[in-house]
C-alpha cells in the first residue's frame, strides 16, 4: 500500500492546479452560470490537456489512467469550484459508457477525449433518491426490433450541453429491480425528447430530460438487453469517488480560505486567530477533512473487491465526505461572519457546493441506512475481518 | 406552580385563528409560507389590517396604540399568524426600534414616529454594523459632526436590512471620537436624504434583503436625535436585547417545521413517503423535541420577564433558536432532494411576476435560499460565539 | 400559566435543601451503597418531614401535593445524589398504587406516608425496554378465584427494603398488549418469592424478583383483573417526570460544581476559567439544564391533557433530558480532567447517575422513537396546533 | 497511489490469525475481550508467548529483539490480537518507554531494561503527572538532588498506571529548579524503593488502575539516568508521541464495535433483536463509518511517517480515536439496558476468583465499567482540548 503520487500523477495534479488557478478562479467565472456553466474554449483545452482522456484506458482514447487521475482531478476542480461539466460527462457518463458496451466505448470515447462528443448519463429520476436500480422510465416494444422511450429523467449533469444522452429505460421488471434495465445511447436532438436546463445553487448546470415516444433501435443499444445494471453501478462508483474527491478540494480550499480570514480579521482590537474558540473549531474542520481523504482513499483501494464490500465503502465514503463536508463548510461561513453570507465573497459558494453534494448519489443518510440494512443482514463475523 | 392554561387565553387563540382565517387574503398567505423574503407591499397591507383590527403592535402598551397584550398572548398571537402564514410584520419598527422611541424619544418625535409604525407606513432599517464593527459593534467609526440645528454625518454602514425599502433608519453614529461607548449617538435618518447611497447585498440564497449604506456629508435634523446626545449605546443595547428577545424565532421554526413534515409526506422515494424512509421520521422527532424545549424556555422567558429575569434568556434563545432553524432547512432541503439543489431565484417585489422557475412542486421554491440565508442566522444580532462568551461571563461568572 | 411556586412549594424546596445539604452530602453517605442505600433513620426523617406525603392526597394520608411537589423534591435529592429509595417507593408504587385502587390507596397510602410501609413496584422485565404495556410474567388460575404468578422482574427500583412488591401480571392477551395486566399486591417474603438484590453504578439499590408459583387471590388483586395499564401509565407518567426533574438538580449541581472548579485550578500558570474554549463549553452546559428544566415544566403542563398529547409530551422530556444529561455531566467530567474520573471525587457520580437514567423507563433513542412513530402516523395539522 | 494490499502482508495475518487460534488460550481471550483492565499475571503469560515466537516487540528493531515489522504489518498484527481477545500487551513498556530507552539510553541501560520488556518481565509505569502539572506538565514539581552516586527524590506522582504492579517508574523530576523545561531529567526508579508510598486510586468504574506515588527522600541510583541530566523533557516528549502515534486504538475500537454488534444481536426487547430495533442500526453504521475514517486516516500516519509528515497526526488520531471509543461504549451500555446499569465490580488480579456479581449475560461484566473508565480518554495522553490547540497553532498557524 503506497499513498504516494507516481511522478506522472503529481504532474497531472501540479498542471491542473497551476492552470484552474490561473484561468478558471471564482473571480473570472462570475459570468459561467449564465452561460450554462459552459466554455467551448474552455473544454477544449480540458481534451487538449488530457484530461478527458485522463482516466480511461488506452483502446478507448486515454491516457491509461484509472480512478486515482479522475479524483486527482476532481479534487483540483473542487479547490477552485469549477463549474465546467467535467463530471458529468467525463466521468460519470465516460466510466458508465465505457463499462456498458466494450465496442462503443472503443469507437466513441475517444471522441470524448478529444472533446468532440459529450455525451451525458440520463438515469436519475425524481424518486430515485440514491438507489441506482430505480428506473420506471420505459422502453416499449415497437415491433421489428426497436423500443419507444417514455419517462423523465432529473439531474441530468451537464443535460445542458450534452449532444448525446445515455438513457437507462425499463424494457422488464419492477421499478427497483436490478434486471430489466436497458441503456440507449440517443442524439440529444431526437424527436420526442424534451429538454429543460435547470440552473442548480452551486452555479453547475442540469437538465430535466423528458422522453415521449422517442423511437430507438438494437442499434442504440449499449449492451445487451435488460443487463445495464452492472454498467450504471460501474460509473456510479467512479462517479462517487470523484464526487468525494472533488469534496476534499471543496473542503480544504474553504479550510486555508477561512484561517487566511482568521489572521487578519480584526475584532475587539486584535485578529480572530487568537481567540481559542474559532482555533479550535478550526482543528475539528481540519480533522474533518482528512478524514475524509482518508475515506476516498479507501473507496479507492475498495473499488477492486467484490460487489458487497465495495457498495459498503462507497456507502461509508460518502456518508462521512458529506458529513464533515457540510461541517467544514458551514463552519467556514461561520467563522468569517456577515461576509460569509455574500454571493460576492467565496466561502459561501464553497458550503453551496456542499449542500448541492448531499443531493447527489445519495446522501449522507441514503449511506447510512444501506449499512445499516448490512449491519442486520450479515453475521458480525463475516463484518469484523474485511 | 401552576401549568393550566387560562381559558380566555385559549379563547384568545380562537379568536386570532377566527381572524386569519377571515383576514388573510390566501395570495398573502402562499408567499408568506415559502421561504423567500417577505415583499414589501404584502408586510403593508398586512400591517395596516392588523393595525384596523387594533392589533397593529401587539407588544406595545395600549397608551402608544399597542395591545397591552401579555407576554402569553403575544405569543399565541404570532404563533397563529406564523401558521397561517401571514408575511412577517416589521420587526423592526414594532420590536426593536419602536419600544426604544417610546421608552426614550422626547414627545415630538415618539409623535412623528410611532403612528406610521402601526399603519405599516414607516418601516425601519438598523444602521449599527460597519465593516469594522461587527460583533464588537463599539468600534463603530460613522461620524456625526453637530453643525447648527444638523448634524453632518460621514460614514459607512454594512448589513441593513431592508435598506432599499426601508422609510427610515435608525443609525448609531460618534459623536465623540474620543470615547468609545459613551461617545455614540442614535439618530433617526430619512434614507432619501441627499448623500445616501445604498448599495445591494445579494447573499448566498441569490436574494436582495441586506445592503451597504453609505453616508457622504448627510444633513440630519438635531430633532431627529433619539434622546441625548452620547447616549446612543444605551438604546442601541436596548434595541438589540429587543432582538434578542424574540430570536428563538420559535414561531417562525414552527412553521418550518410544519413545512417540514408537508414536505416529507409529500415527496417520495419509489412510492413510498420520504418521512416513511427508515431514519427520517427520528430525524424530524429530534426537531421537535429540541423545538419544544425551544418553545418552552421561551415562555419562561416572557413569565419570569415581569419578575427581573436573571438567566441570560436572550441568548441562551439565540444560540438554539438559531441553530434549530439552520438544523429545520438542512433536513427540509434534504427532504426535496433534486429540488432543494434547483435555483428558485427570489421572484422580487411585484407580488403578481411569474418568476421563470425551473420545475418542481408548490413548496419547492424557496426552501433552499432561505436555508442559504439562515446561515446568517447564528451570525447576526451578535454570533452564537459572542453568545457563549456573554452566558460565561455574565451568569455563570467565568 | 405561572412559573412562579407557591409559598408552600417554596418552604418545601428550602427545607429539603437545607436537609439534603447538612445530612446526605455525596461525603457523609459513602458508605451508604454498603447498606444498600437505606437508612431506616434517615427514611422516617423523610416522613417526618412530610416528603413521602408531600404528592399524595389528602385523603390517603397525604398533603394534598402534586406532581409538582415530587419534583421539587426530586430535583434537590438529584443535587445531592440522594441514593434513598424515595423514587422508587415514594413515586413510582406510591402513585400506581394511588391510581390502581382507591380503596387500597386510602388504606395502604397513609402508612407509607408515615414510612411505615416500604411498597416497590414490580413491574420492568428483561426485555421491556421503555415499553408499559410490556408483561410476561403470568397469573395462571389457580381455582376458587386464585392465581398463581410465574415471571421475572428486574430494576425493582427500591426491591432491596421493599416489604411489599405491586406485581403486574397477565391474566389475558400477549406479551405487549395494554388490556389483560392485572396488578396484585404481595407481601416481600411470601412463598415461591425470590428476591436478589443489584447495586446500581450510581449506587441506587434495586433487585431482582422471581415469581414461582406465589399464590395470589383477589384479596391480593389491586383494582379490576385485566385493567392494570392505566394505573401503570398513571405512576409512570409522574415517575418519569420525577425522574427528569431529578436530573435537572443532576446537571445543576454538575455544572456549578465544575464552574467552581475552573475558577480555582491553575494551568499554564493562569486559572482555567480564563479559556474561551472551556468558557463556551460551560455556556452550552447552562443551554442544556435550561431547556431540560423546561421539558420537565412542560412535561407537568402536559400530564392533564389526552392520552396521546401526554405521552408525547412524557417522550419530548425523557429524549431531551436524557441527551442534555448525558452532555452536561460528561462534560462536566472532561472540565476536570483527570480527577473527574475518580470516584472519591463527586463530579464522576453525576455522570454515574444520568447513565442510569438512560436505562430507566426508557432510553432517550426509545422516546425519540415512539415520536417517530406519532409522526408517521398523525396528520400534520393536528400536531401544528398542539 | 497504489492501494492493493500486498499478498505478502494478506499472508501474515493469516498466519498471525492461525498463531492465535493455536496460541492463545481460551480463558486469557474471554477476560481480554471484556472490559476490565487486563490482569497482571494474564499479560505476562501472553507477552512470554509472544517473546518465545519472536514477536515480543513488534515495533521494535530487529537489533534490540523486535521484529522489525512494517508499520502495516504491525497495525495487522495489533489488529488481530484484538479481534482474538488477547489481552493486551504492556503497552508502557512496549510503546511509550521502550523506544525511548533504545534510542536515549546508554549501553548498560539498554541491557539491563529492554530484555525484560521483551519476556514481559518489567512492566513500566508512568510517573509524569503530577496534581500540579497535568496538561501543563512542565510545571512539574518533583525533585532530585545528587548526592554522590545517588539522586534523592521527592514529590508527588499522580495517574500512574500500574503502579501498584509494575517493575519500574519512568519518572520525571526536576533536576534545576530555576529552569522549566530544560530543568527536567528522566529516571528509572525501582517501585520497591524504600520511601516509595503508592496510593491506590479508584476510578468511576470502581476499578484500580490508577495511583499516586509519593516519593519520600527516595535515593535512585545515578546510572538510572535516563540520557543526559536536564534533557528529561526531549525523552518525555518522545514517550508522549509514541503515545498519541497509537492513540486513535483501531484495534481497540474493532474489538469493542465487534462486541457491541454482539451484544445488539442478542440482546432483546420483546423478541425482536436490539440490532433490528428502529434506528438503532444507523447509529452503529455511524460508529462504523467512523472508525473506518480513523483506520484509514492511522494507516495514512503509518505510511507518511517514514516520509516525515507534516500533518500532526498523532493530535488527530488523538481526539477522534478517544471521542470514538466512548460513543461506542455509549451504545453498548445502551445497547445492554438494564445489564449496563449493574455494578459488575472488577475482579480483581486473581484470575481463578469467581467474583459475587449480579445476573446477566456473558456479555455485560466489564462492559459499564469500562465506559467509565474511559470518559478519561479525552483526558490523557494530553486533554483533547490542548490537542486541538497543538493543532491549530502548529498546523493551522493560528
Amino acid at each position: 500500500m503506497d499513498f504516494r503520487l507516481t511522478d506522472e500523477q503529481e504532474m497531472l495534479r501540479d498542471s491542473a492546479r497551476r492552470f484552474l488557478e490561473k484561468e478558471c478562479s471564482l473571480e473570472q467565472r462570475l459570468h459561467a452560470p449564465v452561460n450554462g456553466g459552459f466554455d467551448a474554449a474552455r473544454w477544449a483545452q480540458f481534451a487538449e490537456m488530457g484530461w478527458l482522456a485522463a482516466s480511461l484506458p488506452e483502446d478507448c482514447g486515454g491516457l491509461g489512467g484509472d480512478i486515482v487521475e479522475a479524483a486527482l482531478l476532481m479534487e483540483e476542480f473542487g479547490r477552485n469550484l469549477v463549474v465546467d461539466p467535467f463530471w458529468g460527462i467525463g466521468v460519470l457518463a465516460a466510466q458508465t459508457l465505457l463499462a456498458a458496451d466494450a465496442d462503443k466505448a472503443r469507437e466513441l470515447l475517444p471522441l470524448l477525449c478529444a472533446g468532440e462528443l459529450r455525451p451525458a448519463l440520463a438515469h436519475h429520476e425524481v424518486q430515485s433518491r440514491g438507489v441506482i436500480e430505480h428506473v420506471t422510465t420505459q422502453a416499449r416494444p415497437a415491433g421489428d426490433g426497436a423500443w419507444t422511450l417514455h419517462g423523465e429523467k432529473t439531474l441530468v449533469m451537464g443535460g445542458n450541453v450534452a449532444d448525446r444522452f445515455i438513457v437507462s429505460a425499463r424494457t422488464s421488471g419492477g421499478s427497483r429491480d436490478r434486471q430489466g434495465i436497458t441503456l440507449f445511447l440517443i442524439d440529444a436532438n431526437v424527436p420526442g425528447l424534451q429538454r429543460r436546463d435547470v440552473r442548480l445553487i452551486d452555479n453547475r448546470w442540469s437538465a430535466e430530460v423528458t422522453l415521449d415516444g422517442v423511437r430507438v433501435t438494437s442499434a442504440d443499444l449499449l449492451g445487451a438487453v435488460g443487463e445495464g445494471w452492472a454498467a450504471l453501478e460501474y460509473g456510479h462508483a467512479r462517479g462517487l469517488i470523484a464526487l468525494c474527491a472533488e469534496a476534499v478540494g471543496v473542503m480544504e480550499r474553504a479550510m486555508w480560505i477561512t484561517r487566511d480570514y482568521l489572521r487578519t480579521r480584526k475584532q475587539f482590537g486584535v485578529t480572530l486567530n487568537t481567540f481559542q474558540a474559532l482555533q479550535h473549531r478550526m482543528a475539528e474542520m481540519l480533522i474533518e477533512l482528512e478524514l475524509s481523504r482518508s475515506m476516498v482513499y479507501r473507496a479507492m483501494a475498495y473499488l477492486v473487491r467484490p460487489l458487497a464490500a465495495r457498495q459498503a465503502a462507497l456507502s461509508v465514503a460518502k456518508a462521512r465526505v458529506g458529513q464533515s463536508g457540510r461541517f467544514v463548510c458551514a463552519q467556514g461561513i461561520q467563522l468569517h461572519g456577515g461576509i460569509g453570507v455574500t454571493e460576492e465573497y467565496s466561502i459561501g459558494h464553497y458550503f453551496k457546493r456542499m449542500t448541492v453534494f448531499e443531493n447527489e448519489l445519495g446522501s449522507a443518510q441514503f449511506h447510512l441506512e444501506q449499512l445499516a440494512l448490512r449491519e442486520c443482514a450479515e453475521p458480525a463475523a463475516a463484518r469484523a475481518q474485511n | 406552580m401552576d401549568f393550566k392554561l387560562d381559558p380566555a387565553d385559549e379563547a384568545f387563540r380562537q379568536e386570532v385563528r377566527a381572524f386569519l382565517k377571515e383576514n388573510l387574503p390566501p395570495d398573502l398567505a402562499r408567499r408568506g409560507a415559502c421561504g423567500f423574503h417577505p415583499i414589501r407591499a404584502d408586510q403593508r397591507r398586512w400591517q395596516r389590517t392588523l393595525f384596523e383590527r387594533g392589533w397593529g403592535a401587539p407588544n406595545w402598551p395600549v397608551e402608544y396604540g399597542g395591545t397591552g397584550w401579555s407576554h402569553l398572548r403575544q405569543f399565541i398571537f404570532d404563533e397563529e399568524c406564523a401558521l397561517a402564514g401571514a408575511p412577517a410584520t416589521d420587526n423592526g419598527g414594532l420590536r426593536m426600534f419602536g419600544p426604544v422611541i417610546y421608552t426614550y424619544a422626547g414627545a415630538e418625535l415618539k409623535a412623528r414616529l410611532l403612528p406610521g409604525i402601526l399603519k405599516g407606513e414607516l418601516y425601519w432599517g438598523q444602521g449599527f454594523s460597519e465593516p469594522g464593527a461587527g460583533s464588537d459593534l463599539a468600534a463603530l467609526a460613522t461620524r456625526a459632526v453637530r453643525d447648527g440645528d444638523e448634524y453632518v454625518v460621514n460614514g459607512h454602514k454594512i448589513w441593513t436590512t431592508g435598506a432599499h425599502t426601508c422609510d427610515i433608519i435608525g443609525l448609531l453614529v460618534k459623536t465623540n471620537p474620543e470615547a468609545k461607548q459613551r461617545g455614540i449617538s442614535f439618530l433617526c435618518v430619512d434614507p432619501a436624504t441627499p448623500g445616501i447611497t445604498v448599495r445591494p447585498i445579494i447573499d448566498i440564497g441569490e436574494a436582495h434583503s441586506l445592503n451597504e449604506v453609505f453616508f457622504d456629508n448627510v444633513r440630519v435634523p438635531v430633532s431627529n436625535l433619539l434622546g441625548e446626545e452620547n447616549k446612543g449605546w444605551t438604546y442601541a443595547k436596548a434595541v438589540l436585547e429587543n432582538e434578542r428577545a424574540t430570536s428563538a424565532e420559535v414561531p417562525l421554526n414552527k412553521r418550518k417545521l410544519a413545512q417540514l413534515r408537508h414536505i416529507a409526506m409529500h415527496e417520495r422515494s419509489d412510492g413510498c413517503r420520504v418521512i416513511d424512509l427508515p431514519g427520517f421520521a427520528p430525524r424530524l422527532a429530534q426537531l421537535e423535541v429540541d423545538l419544544r424545549a425551544l418553545e418552552w424556555l421561551t415562555l419562561r422567558a416572557l413569565t419570569e420577564k415581569s419578575e427581573g429575569a436573571v438567566l441570560p434568556y436572550g441568548s441562551l434563545l439565540k444560540v438554539r433558536g438559531s441553530e434549530l432553524v439552520q438544523r429545520i432547512g438542512e433536513l427540509t432541503v434534504e427532504a426535496l432532494e433534486q429540488y432543494g439543489s434547483y435555483l428558485y431565484a427570489e421572484p422580487g417585489e411585484d407580488p403578481d411576476a411569474k418568476p421563470d422557475w425551473p420545475p418542481g412542486p408548490d413548496y419547492a421554491p424557496g426552501v433552499v435560499a432561505d436555508f442559504m440565508y439562515r446561515r446568517a442566522a447564528t451570525i447576526y444580532g451578535g454570533a452564537n460565539e459572542v453568545q457563549r462568551t456573554i452566558i460565561a461571563r455574565s451568569f455563570l461568572g467565568l
